[in-house]
């Protein structure tokens, strides 16, 4: 069943990839992305990785999505 | 036997020395004609003080630096090099005391850039005389292209930089050939000396990592790629478009690109590629001088008919200079000991001549302003000095006895006779017969036609080198046998050259 | 019946899904007009790199199927950790780095959409 | 006398520890730069170009070790081969390794006054730091012997690189920056890549521990994988055509001293790359590695032939310095893919000269422009007038690297020349020359618009040449250009045991 799992998971991080590329929306976006590296994260846990996991949480969905942020805010969140 | 000896580096050092002090102190012109005229001379003595040795079969040697193992910039004096040195560098003496008397209005910085870069030129000029290898001779001949530019745009109008740039392209083109047959020469032979009885012939393979096998073929492509490239500075005939053009600058300058330097660098460097790169021997084997020989037909009769057809005297001139340097091919390329005389030799006989008449009518533009030869009625009464030199000169091309064409014309045609190539005989009768046709309207007009407006007096700067050169060209065609003057050097040269084959 | 014959090519899958998720970053950095689109289709891009390493290398027990019987060694060097933990600072100074340029370019230029930056040069 | 010297010389050399401090030096010294900045601001050109001088003096001692003992290695941590990191100087590493302890010192000495006015005064510690940073990350690329830290080297030098570029604060900078950061990290990607996949092949991370494990691999689709990854990966670093199009405008618009350290050395990291690709993967018989080389020495020739054709149509100086570069990189990679000893020979001589004449160029290019402030060769007419040393010095470097016999840029071209011929693929002799060619047509439309046109400009005309702490470095690299070319020798017989020992596989 793990393995299934793990098939499951990675059919959600290409849809949140895919959606991450499609939305219009930058703010949304990055918002997004920030769940992919929760998604990731969870990958890394069930493939025996932790360290590279907790890694992920705190710098891939975490420090990442919050310089995102900052940069849309600067920049304004609509993509033309 | 080989001796080392600096003479060659000093020679190329004083030319060097002199741009460079040029350029430093030259706007002082009084400086800027001591430095000019001090280098010509004392860089004739030092190029004639190797003459008794060399005649004596010594062959002077001097290595600077291997920068890629194995080739490198070195000197070596030879007969044949010594000879074009000799040439060149008694040239230079006149070109620069006819400079000076030229080049007197125009701007300082002008003048500064003309003598700097002429000086450099000519010591480019003996380094590929003097060059002990192919790289060597491919760095001045570079060296030589790189510094007429600035000389060929003299007057920066659009027509010079036009000008400029074609003479450029072509002679960089030119350089690219000689550069790839460079790295063929060295691929083949493992070594890029001369001063062997044929780089290609020894055929030794012992490059620095090794060479690889020689194929005809590749032989043939050789020969090709070294002929085509030195053939663009000898504006042989598909390649000679950038020379009239280059017209455009001032009197001196074509006096350097047609006798001093410029098209002779072509010349030699294919002397080079038929006597030192391939040899005697192995070029009587293949068939490729054969082909040589008809380009240097289609370059003498082509030259000659385009040359006819100008009505502006300069034109007519650069296109002449196409047929004559083409004589230095032909004779070369009959490969048997009168030809190789005569294609030495030849060096000195063009260009005495040609400067010559180049002089003349640099002296008429300064005096008169007229350029084309409808305008030159009666000029020889109010000149006669120069039109006597200037017909002196046309005698001689066309092939008058005692002047230095005519043993240009005899010895070809006695060499290709005994090579029983009578064709090539023909040749040079028609080349005679055309160079009639089209210098003596000039001389007629210049004589028997009546006077139309006035000519300034050119003064003795220029007059001088005119008479001077033109006195060259008989002094060339009665002293043929006499130690130690050109034409024993030539035929010393030609010897030697023939010698080791015989060996 | 479907999940089982999924099982069995489980491994190829998670190259496929790896390979598929490079190529959805890669389209995003060279289709997409905006700046930072590009820059999140490279940290995805990124991820899956690391994703194919964790896979391909660190699978405990068992070679790489798809890599074929190669000599397999036991994981005791931490370094494959490392790999990746270093490979996500460096995906961090990356972006960083990036996001302060385009601040920049954004600043100067009043724009971050790829093309008009091009019609403004 | 002479013995004493000699002996105290080979005991100095004996030190085992040069090699850890070479890469620590410039590392060190640019983590402490932003402190100085904080203490004493006016000290940090100084600082910088003292850390520089002494990184450049390191360098000395390991040369002479390596010339009299060959390749050796460094362990830091004590450990035994494979498992610890280890530090390699063989010949290649020593090639990049003295570009950058000779280029390091003018660069630093010339960016004091012009690093003052072509970047933002807050920016300086930041650019200094960061100059400091991509040499010592190119030093450890160049000498390091594991996968890994080639990776992370690789990464410091490209990082800092595209910061470096950005610097200056030209929008156009930027933008440039931005473009050549993204594929930056592309290529970065692929390289981790194929680490990772050929440490879940062999375990190992050690170069020479890899190349020896690889042959005994029957994983061909893994294999090609990898080496693919590897090639385009630092094919895109070296910006070999077709994947060169982030090179001109970054490298153009980033400040002079700037554009010299990328075009002479960074893009060089990607040879280096290359090179140690090669030897990875020269024992895999499962590689079709001749077809791997014939791609390379085509992708080389075209690099050659379209990076001066791009170069022709260029106005703007920088720029055409810039394609030139791609030119220059394309005879490199031509060299070491056409794979016969003579051709190798003359792309390891180029990757030195290259990176010496290049930097001249910029170097000089930057002394022109904080001048005047001109880019165009229109605008900058005559400049040769009022700024002669510097021109002539820029004159030098465009003689050298067109290749001008005798300067350095000879040789190289030569022995990759003679090389085509000794492979049997004369065809490739022949691109040498037309590049040489191609290159001398913009080459000369620069001197010619130096030296031969009227100033138009009133910058121009009122120029004079740059202080003497500019025009110092910009002289003596070019003076370089022609006795490096006239000592060829030495390297050449440096390098010609290097490249046989390669060749046969005992790297």
């Amino acid at each position: 069943m793990s393995e299934l799992f793990d098939l499951v998971l990675l059919a959600l991080l290409i849809t949140i990839a895919l959606l991450v590329v499609r939305a219009r929306d930058l703010l949304v976006a990055a918002i997004i992305f920030s769940g992919y590296g929760l998604g990731l994260c969870l990958l890394w846990l069930h493939r025996g990785a932790p360290d590279v996991a907790m890694a992920e949480a705190a710098v891939g969905a975490g420090v990442t999505t919050v310089l995102f942020l900052v940069a849309i805010g600067v920049t304004g969140r609509k993509e033309k | 036997m080989e001796i080392v000896d600096p003479r060659p580096l000093l020679a190329l050092g004083i030319s060097l020395a002199c741009a460079l002090l040029v350029f430093a102190t030259g706007r002082h012109y009084g400086r800027r004609v001591l430095w000019s005229m001090g280098a010509a001379l004392l860089k004739f003595g030092v190029v004639i003080s190797l003459l008794p040795g060399a005649m004596a079969g010594e062959v002077y040697l001097f290595r600077l630096v291997e920068f890629p193992p194995g080739v490198g910039i070195g000197f070596r004096v030879d007969l044949m090099g010594l000879f074009f040195a000799l040439v060149s560098s008694t040239l230079w003496i006149f070109t620069t005391i006819y400079a000076i008397g030229y080049m007197r209005g125009e701007a300082d910085r002008a003048q500064v850039r003309f003598f700097g870069f002429f000086a450099l030129c000519v010591a480019a000029t003996v380094g590929i005389a003097f060059a002990e290898n192919l790289l060597t001779l491919f760095i001045f001949y570079e060296l030589l292209t790189v510094c007429t530019y600035p000389l060929v745009i003299h007057k920066e109008t659009p027509a010079a930089l036009k000008a400029g740039r074609k003479y450029l392209i072509y002679t960089l083109g030119g350089g690219g050939l000689v550069l790839l047959g460079l790295v063929l020469v060295q691929h083949a032979a493992g070594t890029l000396s001369f001063g062997q009885t044929g780089l290609l012939a020894a055929g030794a393979h012992d490059g620095p990592l090794g060479g690889g096998p020689l194929g005809g073929g590749q032989l043939g492509l050789i020969f090709a790629v070294l002929v085509l490239g030195f053939g663009v500075k000898a504006a042989v005939m598909p390649l000679h478009g950038w020379l009239p053009s280059a017209m455009v600058a001032p009197t001196p300058v074509s006096a350097l690109l047609h006798a001093v330097a410029v098209v002779k660098a072509g010349a030699f460097g294919i002397l080079r590629v038929i006597y030192d790169i391939f040899g005697l021997e192995l070029l009587a084997q293949l068939n490729f001088t054969q082909a040589l020989a008809w380009l240097a037909v289609v370059s003498i009769i082509g030259g000659s008919l385009l040359a006819w057809r100008q009505v502006n005297l300069k034109r007519r001139l650069a296109y002449s200079t196409v047929s004559q340097v083409s004589y230095i091919l032909l004779a070369a390329s009959l490969l048997n000991p009168t030809a190789t005389v005569v294609a030495i030799m030849h060096l000195a006989n063009q260009g005495f001549a040609k400067i010559t008449m180049f002089f003349v009518a640099g002296a008429i533009e300064q005096g008169s302003g007229r350029t084309e030869i409808n305008q030159l009625d009666g000029i020889g009464r109010q000149m006669p000095w120069s039109l006597a030199a200037f017909t002196v000169a046309a005698l001689s091309f066309i092939g008058v006895p005692l002047l230095a064409g005519f043993l240009t014309k005899w010895l070809v045609i006695l060499g290709a006779l005994e090579g029983e190539a009578w064709w090539f005989a023909a040749v040079m009768v028609i080349s005679g017969l055309l160079n009639a046709v089209y210098w003596l309207p000039v001389v007629y007009r210049a004589y028997f036609r009546p006077v139309t407006g006035v000519v300034a007096d050119p003064g003795w700067l220029l007059r001088g080198p005119i008479i001077a050169c033109a006195a060259f060209v008989v002094l060339l065609g009665t002293t043929a046998h006499f130690h130690l003057l050109p034409f024993s050097v030539a035929s010393e040269a030609a010897r030697v050259i023939w010698a080791e084959v015989a060996n | 019946m479907l999940p089982e014959m999924l099982l069995e090519l489980r491994p190829n899958l998670d190259y496929a899904a790896v390979v598929v998720l490079f190529c959805i970053g890669l389209y995003a950095v060279i289709v997409k007009n905006n700046l930072i689109k590009k820059l999140l289709g490279l940290n995805i891009m990124e991820t899956a790199v690391f994703a194919f390493i964790v896979t391909s290398g660190m699978v405990e027990g068992g070679a790489p199927p798809v890599l074929g019987p190669g000599v397999m060694p036991p994981l005791a060097s931490p370094l494959p950790h490392a790999l990746i933990l270093t490979g996500i600072v460096v995906a961090l100074a990356t972006t960083a780095l990036a996001l302060a340029l385009i601040i920049r370019i954004y600043l100067q230029h009043g724009t971050i959409e790829a093309d008009q930056l091009r019609e403004l040069d | 006398m002479a013995a004493a010297l000699t002996v105290s010389w080979s005991a100095l050399a004996a030190w085992p520890h040069w090699l850890i401090v070479l890469i620590l030096l410039p590392l060190g010294g640019a983590v402490l730069t932003p402190a100085l900045y904080a203490l004493q601001r006016r000290l940090v050109p100084w600082w910088a170009l003292l850390v520089a001088g002494l990184t450049a003096l390191t360098v000395l001692p390991l040369l002479w070790r390596l010339a009299h003992e060959g390749p050796f290695s460094y362990l830091p941590g004590g450990w035994a081969r494979p498992y610890g990191v280890e530090l390699r100087f063989d010949e290649f590493a020593a090639l990049l390794a003295a570009a950058v302890a000779l280029l390091a010192p003018p660069v630093l000495l010339f960016s004091r006054r012009y690093a003052a006015r072509a970047v933002p005064a807050g920016r300086l510690p930041f650019y200094y730091t960061l100059l400091l940073l991509n040499l010592g990350g190119l030093l450890g690329l160049a000498i390091t012997a594991d996968l890994f830290n080639l990776f992370v080297f690789l990464e410091v030098v490209s990082l800092s690189a595209y910061a470096l570029v950005a610097v200056g604060g030209r929008p156009v900078a930027e933008l440039a920056a931005f473009k050549y950061l993204l594929m930056g990290a592309i290529s970065s990607l692929l390289i981790l890549l194929a680490v990772g996949i050929l440490f879940a092949l062999t375990g190992s991370l050690n170069m020479a521990d890899v190349a020896q494990r690889l042959p005994a691999l029957a994983t061909p689709a893994a294999l090609t994988l990898a080496a693919a990854a590897l090639l385009v990966g630092f094919m895109l670093k070296a910006a070999l055509f077709p994947l060169h199009n982030w090179l001109p405008e970054a490298h153009a618009s980033a400040p002079g001293a700037v554009s010299a350290v990328l075009s002479g050395l960074v893009v060089k990291a990607g040879i280096i790359g290359l090179v140690r690709t090669y030897q990875l993967f020269a024992g895999v018989e499962l590689l079709d590695t001749a077809n791997l080389g014939a791609i390379l020495v085509w992708l080389g020739a075209a690099s050659v032939v379209m990076g001066s054709f791009f170069a022709v149509f260029q106005h703007d100086l920088k720029l055409m310095l810039a394609y030139s570069t791609i030119t220059n990189i394309g005879y490199i990679v031509m060299g070491w893919a056409l794979a016969s000893p003579q051709a190798m020979l003359g792309a390891s001589l180029h990757l030195f000269n290259h990176a010496l004449i290049k930097t001249t160029l910029f170097l000089a290019a930057g002394a022109l422009i904080y001048r005047t402030g001109l880019r165009t060769l229109e605008e900058l007419r005559g400049i040769g007038r009022t700024m002669p040393l510097n021109c002539a010095a820029l004159a030098l470097g465009a003689l050298a690297i067109v290749g001008v016999p005798p300067t350095a840029g000879f040789v190289g071209k030569w022995f990759i020349a003679l090389g085509a011929l000794q492979a049997g693929r004369p065809f490739f002799a022949l691109v040498v020359v037309f590049g040489a060619l191609l290159a001398a047509v913009y080459y000369v439309r620069i001197i010619n618009a130096f030296y031969f046109r009227e100033p138009e400009q009133k910058a121009v005309v009122t120029a004079r040449e740059v202080p003497w702490s500019m025009l110092a470095p910009v002289l003596l690299l070019a003076l370089l250009c022609l006795g490096i070319g006239l000592l060829a020798r030495l390297p050449v017989e440096f390098l010609e045991p290097a490249v046989a020992r390669l060749l046969d596989g005992r790297s």
